[in-house]
């Protein structure tokens, strides 16, 4: 543990990525549409990383993808899917019914318990609820503690520590301070209690640039930054761009398929290009910046949801 | 005359279990819950507290409601977002006094399941997508409005839920006065075929569509169906509600949540009616 | 419990203060030399508050003058006094003397961890340090803990809820939502974790200013809201004006001296004037204004501190 | 030939304890740590993490130190500042690799008494101001750099504190293992007549000041005196050291932390020495 020295941590995607071990436990930074690290998610895959850990609150297609491409062990989130629009999420629940990876399916709440125990450096924290969830069978590692004032009984959650957090942000300098947008959703947390946090960012600006923007993620917490345009892609990334609707709308249909639907996907957009530069060229410039057109009007902004 | 469909008179049915003042907040992926907490601030609640969804914004006024929840949109006119730990903090120390909770599967205590379908080793039959912040939301927040699309099925409320991912008032390892949970547990359901309230903590049907008989509604219930006493039709929605409605959910996002054929059920409209919440 | 609906917020500062009654646990805001509450802190020893239970941080003339006045019956800070500068708080170090006031010393991270309890809606939390220091003696109301994990044997502490928060911003609206700028130091804690919160504001301003200048402390947190210009003076209300270290040392001579010369102070600084208008009369507009002068140059700041 | 004083040694010895690329921290009311600090940060330790007492400010480079702890001058330039809750967290989980603590009184073992002299009960004899973090942090930091400028009085190092504030190796009640303590405690102690480690946790005088004997400086300590075999006097400053200093602390705020008679000692500068740390 300890901060990270302030220094310029500006690498290269595959570099950042190639640290990462099979087995590692993997905190996904963003949720369900918004600031997914994707293009971590997708090195990860391409250098065939296997066996992770996944963490989380309420992901899609991050976790989705690496199941998909057997890169997961354990997915241990409080949701995986695309909502009431897209839907389950098809190699996720495929992997689940045929118990091809652990579902140590969590609560957003108990989560952050256990993240904040590792934060405030305590083994366990006590949390109120899921006592009544059949959610404690997918959990054997959770105790019980007695408040020592009121007899009551709670449940403890152990303390979580990631090996690793990816996160996606919109600004970044090369030391690693990092400015989000709101919802920032478990990324305060994850940086924390992670034991390194790699950072892709849409663009690396200077010091005073991002201490004006505002700094959510201080530098002495983020071991690697690297810059990765349309790093979120087919997530958001505001101010930057809006979620591509269309292309979770063909990855759920081609997963949902499965074989070589699936297998062409992943060809397409993973394992046949060669970089971030490559996705980007694939996925087609003109769909790119169509999703940044969402701050024109209100009318461009919902016909990208039509 | 005009008319309105079943998927606006539901959201409105959800809107009205909002009371004024209300703290309520809504999980991702629940457009019709969504898009009732707006009716709600815009008829009958001004000054309830909305929580948007995913963004955690406090009162916003989004443009639109979008096919996702956690869309800048949806934090548009928000003076405040709170952070992740924020809420869950405010909701579990029983500061929030109203959730939406739905489920693949519902019995007759309010239990809901998110989880997955049939048992759950080595695999689920189906899995869900998961409960979000739900089996610890469930213990603490004051009151749950519970809702439906999918009771005319007949696989969504179920004698047993395969799995509970949020408890409603009992399970059978106990309620929620033995769990020391501090929120009250389900206090209505609304469904595609009628409205439930909770009392002693079991379901009963106090409303049915007009378009519904009791019988329809018990064949599709997997649990011994209560009937209040009382038993009405639900009130139409009043213009205010229907054209805050349509204003606010111009995309239509209500309408991912049910089957096409429910889609199809219509009414007459009396522009007379006023708010009859 | 429960936030506080959206509705105009504004009240007087005496009806404000009027609501706290004898006895009642009451949070300060801020810290040190920094957006202390004084003008609240003033007004409930004008209206004669007793038997105060004072909860907060590190502390100075807000608890020292609340002693003074015979106001508290109760302290719980982790410091009070006026650091290096000006030395030990004269009134609380002599009521603590004489055991006129209850010393309940603590610590940042207990209280932390005291008020998060609260805000978890917890009855304890556990916390590692603690068990080596005499401070426990202070405390038999600590309890202990252990980890269903490791074993390892930890303090629990019990979760700590102010009746009152008293709480001082730069910019507020009337519907409550407060900016502040660093260090917030336990504000954000105290809001969330009392049943109450009563803010004094050096301007109101439209709800887009503070949104543009950023929420710190949100509406539905905050009770009551009172313009209270130079409400923080003799300390900070950083951008507006810099500590009076002038005046601090006129305090703290006074108080050292006790008798006449403390009742002098009190006379002519709070029961010899109606209200905060009657305040900044008689602190006098020449000293005030100078204390917004530390924006001028880096020349002008330090004279401030000579 | 240009001289320094002792107030100036005495904070550059104290800044000599920080090693390169640590996270350091001082609490507030500590202005000669304080200024250390930023001297390291100017002179040998370029790369550690600065984070300013009561401001939690991160790396700032204020224009000056004023005399109070959380003035806006001491976040200049700081990209960032920690919450108050976000500092203490990463302290308590073993993010902060030093902290600076002082006391009224301090023992052999390196515990500190920041809260009162004499019993506690019904009233101290004398109160203090407090602690502040400190009795947690002394737990979880990895190293403490103790310091005290009022050795010479014969009351600031004694035998026994009468009240423990924030624990050093060990206590009548038992030691940092037993109490599951995971920071190392004391390691430094530099006072104005000399500086002390703590081999075995118990201190031991290292260096002493070239104008001070050992026979004053068993004088004035309340505790055994143990002595390092290889006692030497300790190194003089730099002229790097001393420009960085006054170029820091313009206002001269460490002064506050000494006798009168402390500060009239004056030493002769070599501008030919380099860094001797």
């Amino acid at each position: 543990m300890g901060f990270q020295p302030q220094r310029d941590k500006v690498v290269g995607l595959a570099a950042a990525i190639a640290d990462i071990a099979d087995g590692a436990m993997i905190a996904l930074g963003g949720g369900l549409s918004a600031r997914l690290p994707m293009a971590s998610v997708r090195e990860l895959i391409r250098q065939g990383t296997r066996d992770l850990h996944l963490v989380g609150s309420a992901h899609s297609i991050d976790v989705d993808l690496l199941v998909a491409a057997g890169a997961v062990r354990r997915c241990e989130e409080s949701y995986v899917g695309f909502e009431q629009d897209l839907g389950l999420a098809p190699a996720y629940r495929r992997a689940a019914e045929t118990a091809t990876i652990e579902v140590a399916e969590s609560c957003c709440v108990t989560m952050l318990a256990q993240l904040r125990a590792t934060e405030m450096g305590l083994p366990f924290l006590p949390v109120r609820g899921v006592r009544g969830s059949d959610i404690v069978r997918l959990h054997p590692e959770y105790g019980e503690v007695t408040c020592p004032f009121t007899g009551e009984v709670l449940v403890a959650v152990p303390a979580l520590k990631p090996d690793v957090a990816l996160l996606h942000a919109p600004l970044g300098d090369r030391y690693g301070n990092l400015h989000l947008e709101q919802p920032y959703v478990l990324d305060e947390r994850f940086a924390s209690a992670s034991a390194r946090v790699v950072a892709t960012v849409e663009r690396l600006v200077t010091t005073e640039e991002i201490a004006a923007a505002g700094v959510t993620i201080p530098a002495h917490l983020v071991a690697a930054v690297v810059e990765a345009p349309f790093g979120a892609h087919p997530a958001s990334c505001y101010p930057d761009y809006a979620y591509d609707r269309q292309h979770l709308a063909q990855y759920t249909r081609a997963a949902q398929v499965g074989g070589d639907e699936l297998d062409g996907y992943l060809k397409t957009y993973v394992y046949g290009v060669a970089d971030e530069r490559g996705y980007q060229d694939t996925v087609g410039d003109e769909r790119l910046s169509a999703l940044g057109r969402w701050s024109q009007s209100t009318a461009d902004w919902k016909g990208l949801f039509r | 005359m005009s008319t309105f469909s079943l998927d606006e008179w539901f959201v409105v049915l959800l809107s009205r279990t909002i009371r004024p003042a209300e703290t309520v907040f809504h999980g991702f992926g629940s457009p019709c819950a969504q898009v009732a907490m707006h009716v709600a601030r815009r008829t009958h609640a001004r000054d309830m507290t909305l929580i948007e969804g995913a963004m955690y914004a406090v009162n916003p006024d989004p443009p639109f409601i979008p096919p996702t929840s956690n869309d800048a949109s949806l934090k548009r006119g928000a003076a405040y977002s709170m952070r992740f730990d924020e809420f869950f903090d405010a909701a579990i120390r029983g500061d929030v006094d109203r959730m939406f909770l739905s489920g693949g599967q519902i019995d007759a205590h309010g239990n809901t399941n998110v989880t997955g379908m049939g048992p759950s080793q080595p695999g689920f039959k189906v899995k869900l997508g998961g409960g979000g912040g739900g089996c610890n939301l469930a213990a603490t927040v004051r009151h749950l409005s519970l809702w439906s699309s999918r009771h005319r099925s007949g696989r969504a409320l179920v004698e047993n839920c395969d799995f509970i991912t949020d408890m409603g008032h009992r399970t059978p390892a106990g309620d929620r006065t033995e769990f020391g949970f501090t929120g009250g547990g389900p206090q209505w359901m609304v469904t595609e075929l009628g409205v439930f309230d909770f009392p002693e903590g079991h379901a009963r049907l106090t409303h049915r569509f007009p378009d519904v008989s009791v019988e329809e509604i018990r064949a599709a219930t997997g649990f011994e169906l209560r009937v209040a006493g009382d038993l009405r039709t639900v009130a139409p929605p009043s213009s205010a509600e229907l054209s805050a409605l349509r204003a606010v959910d111009s995309l239509g996002v209500r309408r991912s949540e049910f089957a096409p054929a429910e889609l199809e059920r219509v009414f007459d409209h009396d522009p007379a009616m006023g708010c009859a919440c």
